[in-house]
């Protein structure tokens, strides 16, 4: 049995069914592994734990772990397989605000935590998307605010998570229906998000391990992808404070938008698109004015991936792609 | 007469309060989301009691540690630089500077050293709380009468007896006001701490309550570490008025003038 | 050579780096000699030194100039041999009656080797020096349930319980009544005849001095220099009737004179 | 000569404080996205000098109005707590309640009602540093000797003249060391405040520092309000030596009793 | 009616839920009937109540039993027209002693409405206070650097500085030297016949109490009751020749038999 200290990337839901699946029906127990599962507390300090040995696996947002591999060489490590394969990242405004496309973004308020990954992307997207990023104006405010302000109309748009904006919204009295919101896939921005690492040491001292770490939560993926409901199970099981009807809606919408993509459903889940990460990195490099864009190898490992064939899943889900908002 | 207002006048205040918390809510509409009612905070609390119940025992642990660990610390610390101009003048700044930056942020650095889980926490509840202890200590002790220091060195007493005899029993009530401080900045510091990178406590449940749009649970949490807070100072108060009755027989001489 | 020996003393009140303004010479040039078993009283005008004098002697304080020396050792810290009544009764506020006697006993050696296992006996000597000064009873009040003369015999039985081998008395008997003044008298008469210690009484009242003490001394007003000193060479163990008899009148009659010429200077 | 070494002492132990760190550092072979070596740190400092000016002044000043309006409200709670038996028994665990709570959990609560900026800062480091200043006032006024309150009484003071000419002079060593606490507590409050709701001040700083794994810049911030405080202190410090030298004339007789 | 008036006031120490072992009766039927401008003192063992007395009558403590009348008023407060020395000098420590002395005038009115205009005026009041007890030159000194003696002579001026038609003084002399003593006797008297105020006076100094008062008190042991009251016939002005006449001396070693009786209860 191999110790594996893991990471989350944030609290406990059940859009991390794959993992706490394959932790309670003994998937990692069977690959001789003896997985202790901590919460994380946010990409970046995840990061800074992974580098620093403090965990030895985790569920980083990939975009972090360049943004870190760049500024620190020495103690860079690599994402091992993809968790998200689109990012929920999108810019979220209330219908009453009357912005019906992101370039009427224009000389308005954001609400952000300057450490939001979606808001340290929005640079890319402003120029996709004509923004003049230059005239919009920031507030700075915790993420747990930032739905209040918008609510309240201190501010005119956030950028967030959209499964995490959207209930946000509704637990604050604002149906779906009145939300719009701008995907930054939808306008080219076409980001992985998080994704499993290991920390450098424990690739190079127990390799057999990332790879059955990575088999069993694939298994516990597929168990999520099968019966959603066995993730909202196990999410409330691992923490019994979570809500499961919250859960549940919050799995609905990370499922369709980000983790079950077409593409993953095609091609199979953890990989990547070669040029689409360069283009990524490229990008990424640019808007985080990085000292030094990192090379592809250096960000993302595919040497401990299963093969294609087990990475592929089988999904009840309705064959749909999650649409823009009208 | 007077003993029983005493008893009663915290029930009563935490009733007024109570109160004033509602009508708040109730004048203002001020929705759920943002501050829950009593009623709702109440229902939290009996819904959540076994979580809430195990993360507060683990909060109250955590705490603990680190607040003996401060009051032990700020105790010799406190000694030290009430006793000597020299330690006053050289630690005493440092002592504030050190003391003005949040260690919410240092917090990661703990987790980096010390992996994550307790000893972080226990970190930061000693780190907020050892302050007051050590500057209430130093006061006390830099304030002694020297005629009481002359009783004990006419009698050729060493260094420590006067320390033993004099000096602790003379700072004991301002010592047991840097208690009361340094207590709540403990609850504080591993609330924060677990906050900000725990994986059990009331900190954790207030994260995981906030995530799950459960501002109720919020607040039940906050109302949990208030209690072991109270709890507490209970516990404080039980030998505060054993150990400091000499120091306050003038009772309510400032009353009793006017008549209060 | 003498037990106790000052000489040419001085004592500067203010530290060096204050101005000269609101620094106060205490005590000029006191020399002194005292012999071992010697009861000596210090008598003076107020303000002149006297409790600075003992707390020299005690080395609470250091002289500015001279030196005092007890048992041929320069005194340059406070000694371990004395027993001391403070001109204010400074008991431990937060310690009963008992306790505050017992203080030395904590401290001071032998007894404090021996706390644990003679705390009986410790109680009971603290109580049987309690009832000598009539303040039987009251060793479980605190200090400030007892009037100002009542603390200041607790105070006395602090000074004497761990049988010092020198006594300072500064003003003992101030705040009592003549009849339990002239009651302590004898009780300190006994005790010194018995023990034969070293007292230093210091004092306002001539007839006191005259009565317990071997050699009085008369100090002038500040700075206070040794004016004059008297041995009293009547017979012991004297009585109260003795300080009715003329030549005790006569002796405190010198005394006052000599005091007021040293308060006129 | 001790005047001097006085005058040294803390600026030999920041240098020694800065030695370990860079032992610490050097011996442990720490990263510097976890902690930054102070060349590192002083680099970020005078790089950013001018943000780091600009915002340290925007975080003083909201410390500072949260910081006076503790100390008024923190004395007069204080006094009364102090000067009644009842209001001592009937406020004093409401206040350790309140106080034991995270006040970084009600941030957001401000910030709903006033608004992110600088009301919600200002508010925080009120609520984190008014409790230090109430407990020790009401404790230096609960143990005043009744001695001194007869003399007032046998005047025919009134209340507020006794307060006025006998509690708070009397108070003042305590007093200080509260303010000393206070002040600490404000900083860490309004900076807390700034991360979780501000667009300026420190707290913002080492927010988008640590969004960008700027540790020096963060550590450059920490040490940017750590000076605030220690520049605080010696402001107390210039009027605590001169309002109550007449409670420290024992100086170091504790010290001179050994010679230490 | 006279000025002043207790009767059969008990003072009980220690609150009604205590129990009864650590109650003390200190002031047990005490019936008093003083005159406007009366000279009155105070004798009695040590413990016997006599401070309790002085507080009683100025409010500072109310009688568990019977009335104190004032003026024909009943005491229920402190009064606002006593000065008052204690038997500890009580200066303020953070005030250095002229700004001891002037507090009664930031109390008491009319100065204290004519504090801010007066300023000069009161600081010159008390500077002349301190010549008159020997302390000039003392008034910026604080109170530690005061001895014994001399901070009691500062409580003193303390006591008259606001010209209060009641003085209470509680063994105001008993840390000073005869001659220091003496002086001050001439200089309360004085003041007294000058000022027709009515004074209380605690001693233990019979010379004192008979050289000074109008009538003389003594008070039994503890529970301390009137046990005898002297009228002191002694023409006035009284020199310090007087204490040496037959009669003076009478007087006093009368009290001193009353009090003797006193305390052998
Ligand atoms: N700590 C001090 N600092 C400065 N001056 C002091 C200090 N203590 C005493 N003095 C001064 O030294 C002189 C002598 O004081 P000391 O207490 O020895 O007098 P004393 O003879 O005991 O008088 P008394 O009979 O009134 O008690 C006084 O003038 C006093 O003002
Ligand atoms: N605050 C108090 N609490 C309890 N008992 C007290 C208190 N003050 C005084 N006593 C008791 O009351 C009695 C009388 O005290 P008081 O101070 O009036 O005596 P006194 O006549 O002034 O004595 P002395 O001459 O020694 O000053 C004493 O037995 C004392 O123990
Ligand atoms: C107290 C606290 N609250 C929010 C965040 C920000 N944050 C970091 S990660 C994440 C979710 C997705 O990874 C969010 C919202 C933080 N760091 N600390
Ligand atoms: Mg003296
Ligand atoms: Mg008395």
């Amino acid at each position: 049995q191999t110790k594996v200290r893991f990471t989350l990337d944030w609290i406990p839901g059940a859009t991390h069914g794959a993992f706490l699946i394959a932790l309670q029906k003994g998937y990692y127990k069977a690959e001789g592994l003896d997985v202790t599962m901590d919460r994380g507390k946010g990409s970046a300090e995840v990061v800074r734990q992974l580098a620093a040995g403090v965990y030895d696996m985790g569920f980083p947002d990939i975009n972090t772990v360049m943004d870190f591999d760049s500024r620190n060489p020495d103690a860079a490590f690599p994402v091992v397989m993809i968790g998200y394969e689109e990012a929920p990242a999108a810019i979220v405004t209330l219908k009453s605000s009357g912005i019906t496309e992101p370039k009427q973004l224009n000389g308005k308020k954001l609400g952000s935590a300057p450490n939001d990954s979606t808001f340290k992307l929005f640079p890319i997207f402003a120029r996709k998307t004509g923004i003049d990023a230059a005239s919009v104006e920031f507030q700075t405010i915790d993420p747990a605010l930032r739905e209040v302000l918008l609510v309240q109309k201190k501010v005119d748009a956030i950028p967030g998570q959209i499964f995490n904006a959207l209930l946000e919204l509704k637990a604050k009295g604002v149906p779906a229906s009145d939300v719009r919101y701008f995907m930054y896939k939808d306008y080219g921005l076409l980001l992985y998000a998080n994704s499993v690492a290991a920390s450098s040491r424990f690739l190079k001292e127990h390799p057999d391990s990332v790879r059955g770490f990575l088999r069993a939560t694939l298994k516990g993926l597929k168990d999520m992808a099968r019966d959603p409901e066995l993730a909202v199970d196990a999410a409330v099981a691992f923490e019994p404070l979570l809500n499961p009807d919250i859960e549940r809606e919050r799995l609905k919408v990370a499922l369709e938008c980000c983790i079950l993509t077409e593409t993953v459903r095609k091609k199979g889940f953890g990989d990547i698109d070669r040029e689409r990460l360069e283009t990524n990195i490229t990008e990424i490099a640019e808007a985080y004015n990085l000292p030094r864009r990192p090379k592809l190898e250096e960000i993302f490992d595919a040497a401990y991936l299963p093969d294609e064939k087990e990475r592929l899943i089988e999904t009840v889900l309705p064959a749909q792609r999650f649409k823009k908002s009208e | 007469m007077r003993k029983l207002q005493e008893r009663l006048a915290p029930w009563v205040l935490t009733l007024a309060l109570i109160a004033a918390w509602w009508l708040l809510i109730y004048l203002f509409d001020i929705k759920s989301f943002i501050l829950p009612t009593p009623w709702e905070t109440l229902q939290a609390i009996y819904k959540f009691r076994y979580p809430l119940f195990l993360h507060g025992m683990s909060t109250l642990a955590t705490t603990l540690i680190g607040f003996v660990a401060a009051v032990v610390f700020g105790l010799a610390l406190g000694i030290l630089v009430g006793s000597s101009r020299l330690a006053y003048s050289g630690v005493y700044p440092l002592l504030i500077g050190f003391n003005s930056v949040p260690k919410a942020a240092l917090v990661p650095v703990f987790v980096i050293w010390f992996g994550a889980g307790t000893i972080p926490a226990v970190c930061t509840a000693f780190m907020l709380s050892f302050f007051p202890v050590v500057a209430n200590v130093a006061t006390a002790f830099a304030t002694i009468e020297p005629e009481l220091f002359e009783v004990m060195r006419s009698l050729g007493a060493t260094r420590w007896d006067i320390t033993r005899k004099i000096g602790i029993p003379r700072s004991l009530p301002f010592f047991f006001a840097s208690l009361k401080i340094a207590v709540t900045l403990a609850f504080v510091g591993s609330v924060i701490a677990e906050i900000v990178a725990g994986n059990n406590g009331i900190g954790n449940v207030m994260l995981v309550a906030s995530s799950n749009f459960n501002v109720p649970l919020v607040f039940a949490a906050l109302v949990v570490v208030g209690v072991l807070g109270v709890g507490m100072y209970a516990i404080f108060d039980f030998f505060e008025r054993r150990m400091t009755a000499w120091s306050i027989r003038g009772g309510d001489a400032l009353v009793q003038t006017i008549g209060g | 050579m003498p037990f106790i020996e000052l000489s040419n003393v001085d004592l500067i009140y203010g530290t060096a780096s204050q101005d000269a303004a609101s620094q106060t010479l205490a005590v000029s040039s006191a020399t002194l000699a005292i012999e071992h078993g010697e009861f000596l009283a210090i008598v003076g005008p107020s303000g002149c030194g006297k409790s600075t004098l003992l707390k020299l002697i005690s080395g609470l304080v250091q002289p500015s100039r001279g030196t005092v020396t007890v048992d041929g050792k320069k005194v340059v810290q406070p000694l371990k041999t004395v027993g001391m009544a403070f001109q204010n009764a400074t008991l431990l506020p937060w310690r009963n009656i008992r306790d505050n006697v017992m203080l030395p006993l904590e401290i001071v050696e032998p007894y404090r080797s021996r706390q644990k296992i003679d705390r009986d006996k410790h109680r009971q000597a603290a109580d049987v020096l309690l009832e000598k000064v009539g303040l039987a009873g009251f060793g479980d009040r605190m200090p400030w349930q007892l009037s100002g003369g009542m603390q200041q015999r607790a105070q006395l039985c602090r000074a004497l319980i761990h049988e010092p081998s020198i006594l300072l008395l500064d003003e003992p008997f101030a705040a009592l009544d003549t009849f339990t003044r002239e009651e302590l008298w004898a009780v300190l008469q006994d005790l010194w005849s018995f023990r034969k210690c070293t007292v230093i009484l210091v004092t306002h009242e001539l007839r006191e001095a005259v009565y317990l003490a071997q050699t009085v001394h008369v100090m002038s007003a500040r700075p206070g220099r040794i004016l004059k000193s008297s041995v009293i060479d009547i017979p012991r163990p004297r009585t109260l009737e003795s300080t009715f008899e003329p030549g005790f009148v006569d002796l405190v009659h010198d005394l006052r004179h000599h005091i007021g010429l040293g308060k006129q200077q």
